[in-house]
């Protein structure tokens, strides 16, 4: 499923995104890191990227926004924090409330929990280090608008580059987020961050918004990360983007 | 000019990696007696005279703290 | 290409976490400087024992801080070396390697030209930080006196203002609007300013009462001392003033025009309405001090080197030899290292074609055509200590080949010197037979030496540490896709490249086995070294290299043990001669390489072709690491062996 | 079982990044009149009734802060 989701995203997606011109936003703030790398899965993906810069409060009619991975404001005080206050945060927050995807990946899920469009939040990891390292996931739910080319649990190795990606959440909204498939991909070997219940990522109550900490945007190829198990995250957006 | 200042912590249903790392560690460094412990924030503001406490509480409350996993304490120095 | 490696040993032993972190500040800047957008970072650290308490302090601090900064800069970390030896307690050594990119026509110089033009300086707010800093940290000892400081001992790096000034100044760079650029570092801004004039060998008036301040009490010769972290200095034309303050802007950059280039050929430092200095740039920037420091050879080295470990007790049963495999595999020089790797953000920038735990660092610099650079750095105390001359030689081979070994070849040079004090004639000694083996070895082998850096005075009491040169090696590669790894694919003919001597001067085995250190280091053959790169390098363009692993530390067994892991896959292996020597010697100029059964004919004529003896080992496969008639370990076990020392102990 | 709190703080002379990052953050949020801020840390420590505040003191040296670039300070609740 994951070679065909690869095939895909660099072949058939690449001409049928091109021919509809899905174009997808990716957000830079001060301090965001994995901006180009997501703009080019987003291009792999064959869909356009957008470059959105944090102090414009206006999306230029992209049709999805990916808030990518980094340390907006230096993650100083909080992770997202700051960022949640950016211009462009205000539009993006009224498009997203209207069901335009948004993809938040590790400083972006932080910074979506931090602007609530997403439940929980993200703390400092158990052992309260950095860690960077390939980890296998679990798709939970694979009818988001960021997971429909894999299914339900399909295994995918991904990196995961955090200090802060310890996913916590009272007991009653973890409960709630399982009894309402809310939970979309986690940890299959036990969270190397401590993330309560092995979480990775979750989508709000319609599947338009995914946040997670994985970085699949490195996980786009052999050569420059631990194989093509991310792409699928892309693909998925570009097909649901040439389908509407 | 006044001095204000807010204590942000995780809100006790919270898991507390960082205090719990500190718990674990105490024993092993010969400090025993310590039942647990909570980490959290401290932040020292200088404010103008006409910054209320309300205001204050407004700027914990949008940006210092996370409500969704924090509480806060405001108080004047 | 630009790459520079820099010592910030001595902050890192003050304040572990600070100290490395300001350390990959500082290089970054240095990169930054000329022009050159940042694409990757290394370190190559130094400890005392692994069990020693302070190791347990500076370590964890170190990595911590190397991570927390480089990781916040967006620059993968894609290599670097961990050593633990006594020689280093309480002189850690943390030396941090950058990599740029440029174009040629858009190298920046540190030049002022043009009277008229504007002298910027753009970054962080000054602060007391680490006035007196640059003369007094290197040699200081700590003396408390328990007074309250007034300014800063230590420096806290801003990861986050640095991140907005490289991507501040690349804008700028895009833009081509400065004449000249210098980061802020020793000695600051007074430093800057007067190399900036004295290459442009023109005069600068500048005025410090303008200077953005974080601490509104500082004295001007202290805001022309300080040191404060993430600060650069351009130079720029009246009418592109405008467009450089606005983009300063954009990225949240504080920006001041603090003066402007004269023809006066003097430096002319204001203050309000008051002149405090009036100098012609040369004699600060140029007129350095030259000494000549008295040369020793150690009273020892003569008893040292004829201590050899011949007369150490060896393994010479079958169950030794195995006992032995893995008593050396978690050795705390040779054990994984991934509880430090794993702090270090190796994918951001999306370039990274090899990290860890491979032989070196590759990245991509060129999407459209995979034109890439390898990196690596190795060093060795040990073996310098016994011949400095010869150790020097040792560690340049020792990067060359590890570059040669992921399929690139090596072309470039930095280097950083890591001594006890130059006031000890025996330091000396060590220092310049360093510097001549160095410099001979980089003729042979046709790399020049494009940077580096020296550190001084890392000893305790009159115990300097072993003499460590770190040598980074540059390589480039063609397509970034024919970058060979370590680890071994299934069904694969496994050959050793090159000759095993009876080598054990200054090796790990007779170091953690025995707690020796004596003898004669490995010999040097740069000849062979470049032969092998020769081979290494042609038949990764020819594609004929499944996997390859230059040998050093540990030898033999450590190399293969490597691989096995990182490929998840064993190997059937026969050893050529004496089995202790095949496994642990330390022989250099010599490479394992995987190569397809169906290839091995045409590789052979590689070798042959360029004088390489290449010896069958056997046949890649299975779960199991079987050594002939010797022993067979699961890859569990190795595994086990391997990653467990440094968890064990830092977690 | 008592309540002891520690508050660490940067030294004075000390770079404070967070507080910078916060100061420049509120005005920009429509928060006027807060001329600094400083950013550190707040533990709240369970010990048992015979642990005495020397010894908090000594966790606080040793462990919660880090005395090169922080002071801290130790209050019962
Ligand atoms: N401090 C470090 N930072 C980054 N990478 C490191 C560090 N220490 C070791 N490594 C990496 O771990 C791997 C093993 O290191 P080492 O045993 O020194 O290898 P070698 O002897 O082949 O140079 C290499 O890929 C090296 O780059």
């Amino acid at each position: 499923m994951t070679t065909v989701g690869a095939r895909v995203g660099a072949r058939v997606g690449a001409r049928v995104g091109a021919r509809v011109g899905a174009r997808v936003g990716i957000v830079t703030f001060p301090g965001s890191l994995d901006d180009r790398d997501a703009m080019r899965a987003v291009r792999v993906a064959g869909a356009e990227p957008v470059s959105l810069w944090h102090g414009d409060a206006d999306l230029h009619d992209v049709d999805a926004v990916i808030v990518p991975g980094g340390f907006s404001y230096g993650d100083y005080l909080r992770a997202g924090a700051i960022a949640r206050f950016a211009p462009v945060m205000g539009p993006l927050v009224v498009a997203a409330r209207e069901g335009m995807p948004v993809l938040g990946i590790c400083n972006g899920f932080q910074v979506l929990c931090e602007t609530h469009l997403l439940p929980g939040a993200l703390v400092r990891n158990v052992a309260q280090r950095f860690i960077c390292r390939d980890v296998p996931l679990v798709v939970d739910n694979a009818a988001t608008a960021w997971t429909s080319a894999y299914e339900n649990g399909q295994h995918i190795v991904v990196p995961i580059k955090n200090i802060d990606g310890c996913f916590v959440g009272s007991k009653r909204l973890l409960d709630e987020l399982e009894a309402t498939g809310r939970v979309v991909v986690r940890y299959a070997d036990g969270a190397p961050n401590g993330s309560m219940r092995d979480i990775a990522g979750v989508c709000n109550e319609t599947g338009t918004i995914v946040g997670m900490m994985p970085h699949p945007e490195h996980a786009i190829d052999d050569l420059t990360g631990p194989g093509v198990g991310g792409l699928g995250f892309f693909t998925s957006l570009v097909s649901r983007l040439v389908d509407a | 000019m006044a001095r204000v200042v807010v204590d942000v912590m995780l809100k006790p249903e919270i898991l507390d990696p960082q205090g719990q790392a500190i718990a674990q560690a105490l024993p092993r460094l010969g400090f025993g007696g310590v039942a647990d412990v909570r980490a959290g924030k401290h932040f020292v503001l200088d404010v103008d005279d006409d910054v209320s406490e309300q205001a204050v509480r407004e700027i914990a409350d949008t940006l210092l703290a996370n409500p969704v996993i924090e509480d806060f304490e405001v108080r004047a120095e | 290409m630009t790459f520079k490696i820099e010592s910030h040993n001595h902050p890192s032993y003050v304040e572990p976490y600070q100290g490395a972190a300001t350390g990959v500040g500082g290089i970054v800047r240095d990169i930054l400087t000329m022009g050159a957008r940042p694409v990757a970072v290394m370190d190559s650290l130094r400890f005392g024992r692994i069990d020693a308490p302070d190791t347990a302090r500076v370590l964890p601090g170190v990595v911590a801080g190397i991570g927390g900064y480089g990781n916040c800069l967006g620059l993968p970390n894609v290599g670097g070396e961990v050593y633990f030896d006594d020689s280093y307690a309480g002189n850690p050594l943390v030396n941090a390697l950058c990599v740029g990119v440029m174009r040629t026509d858009g190298i920046k110089l540190a030049k002022a030209d043009g009277p008229g033009n504007h002298v910027v300086l753009f970054g962080a707010r000054t602060g007391g930080d680490g006035i007196g800093g640059a003369s007094v940290l290197a040699s200081a000892t700590f003396d408390d006196d328990g007074k309250p400081a007034k300014r800063p001992s230590v420096q806290v790096g801003d990861p986050f203002t640095e991140k907005l000034l490289i991507e501040c100044c690349l804008a700028i760079f895009a833009a081509d609007l400065v004449v000249g650029i210098q980061d802020l570092g020793a000695a600051g801004l007074s430093c800057a300013i007067t190399e900036l004039a004295s290459a442009g060998d023109v005069g600068m008036r500048v005025r410090l009462d303008v200077v953005p301040l974080r601490d509104s009490s500082l004295a001007p010769e202290e805001i022309l001392m300080s040191e404060s972290q993430e600060r650069m200095c351009a130079v720029v034309e009246p009418e592109k003033l405008a467009r450089v303050l606005e983009l300063c802007e954009r990225w949240g950059v504080t920006a001041t025009a603090i003066g402007e280039v004269t023809d006066t050929g003097r430096v002319d430092i204001g203050w309000h309405n008051e002149q405090i200095a009036d100098l012609p740039p040369r004699s600060v920037a140029h007129d350095g001090p030259i000494y000549d420091r008295p040369i020793r050879r150690p009273d020892d080295l003569d008893a040292l080197q004829a201590d050899s470990p011949a007369v150490l007790r060896r393994p010479s049963t079958v169950d030794e030899l195995r006992e032995t495999l893995l008593r050396m595999i978690s050795a705390p020089n040779l054990a994984g290292k991934r509880w430090v790797t794993d702090q270090y953000d190796r994918y951001v920038q999306g370039n990274t074609a090899l990290a860890h735990p491979h032989d070196a660092g590759v990245i991509r610099i060129d999407e459209s055509t995979g034109l890439g650079v390898a990196v690596a750095t190795d060093g060795n105390g040990r073996y310098c200590r016994l011949d400095p001359y010869v150790g020097a030689q040792l560690a340049l081979a020792e990067a060359y080949r590890n570059v040669a070994a992921c399929g690139s070849r090596p072309v470039a040079v930095t280097d950083c010197l890591n001594f006890g004090s130059p006031e000890d004639p025996t330091v000396m000694w060590q220092f310049a037979e360093t510097v001549q083996g160095l410099a001979d070895g980089c003729v042979e082998l046709g790399t020049p030496v494009t940077g580096g850096n020296v550190s001084f005075y890392n000893q305790t009491g009159s115990t300097p540490i072993n003499p460590t040169p770190v040598i980074g090696m540059l390589g480039v590669i063609a397509d970034v896709a024919n970058r060979v790894r370590i680890g071994w694919p299934e069904g694969c003919r496994l050959l050793l490249l090159g000759s095993t001597r009876d080598e054990f001067g200054g090796s790990e085995w007779a170091w953690h086995v025995h707690g020796h250190l004596g003898g004669r280091p490995p010999t040097v053959d740069l000849a062979a070294e470049r032969a092998l790169a020769d081979v290494l390098v042609g038949a990764a363009d020819a594609g004929l290299l499944r996997a390859a692993h230059d040998l050093s530390d540990g030898g033999l067994a450590q190399a293969l043990v490597e691989s096995a892991i990182a490929g998840c896959v064993g190997a059937s292996v026969r050893l050529p001669g004496d089995p202790f020597v095949a496994l642990f010697s330390e022989s250099a100029a010599r490479a394992v390489v995987a190569v397809d059964p169906a290839e091995e004919a045409a590789f052979g004529d590689l070798c042959a072709g360029a004088g390489v003896v290449c010896t069958v080992l056997g046949e890649t496969g299975g779960s199991m690491l079987t050594v002939d008639g010797v022993f067979d370990v699961s890859l569990d076990e190795l595994r086990a062996a391997h990653k467990s020392p440094l968890p064990a102990r830092f977690d």
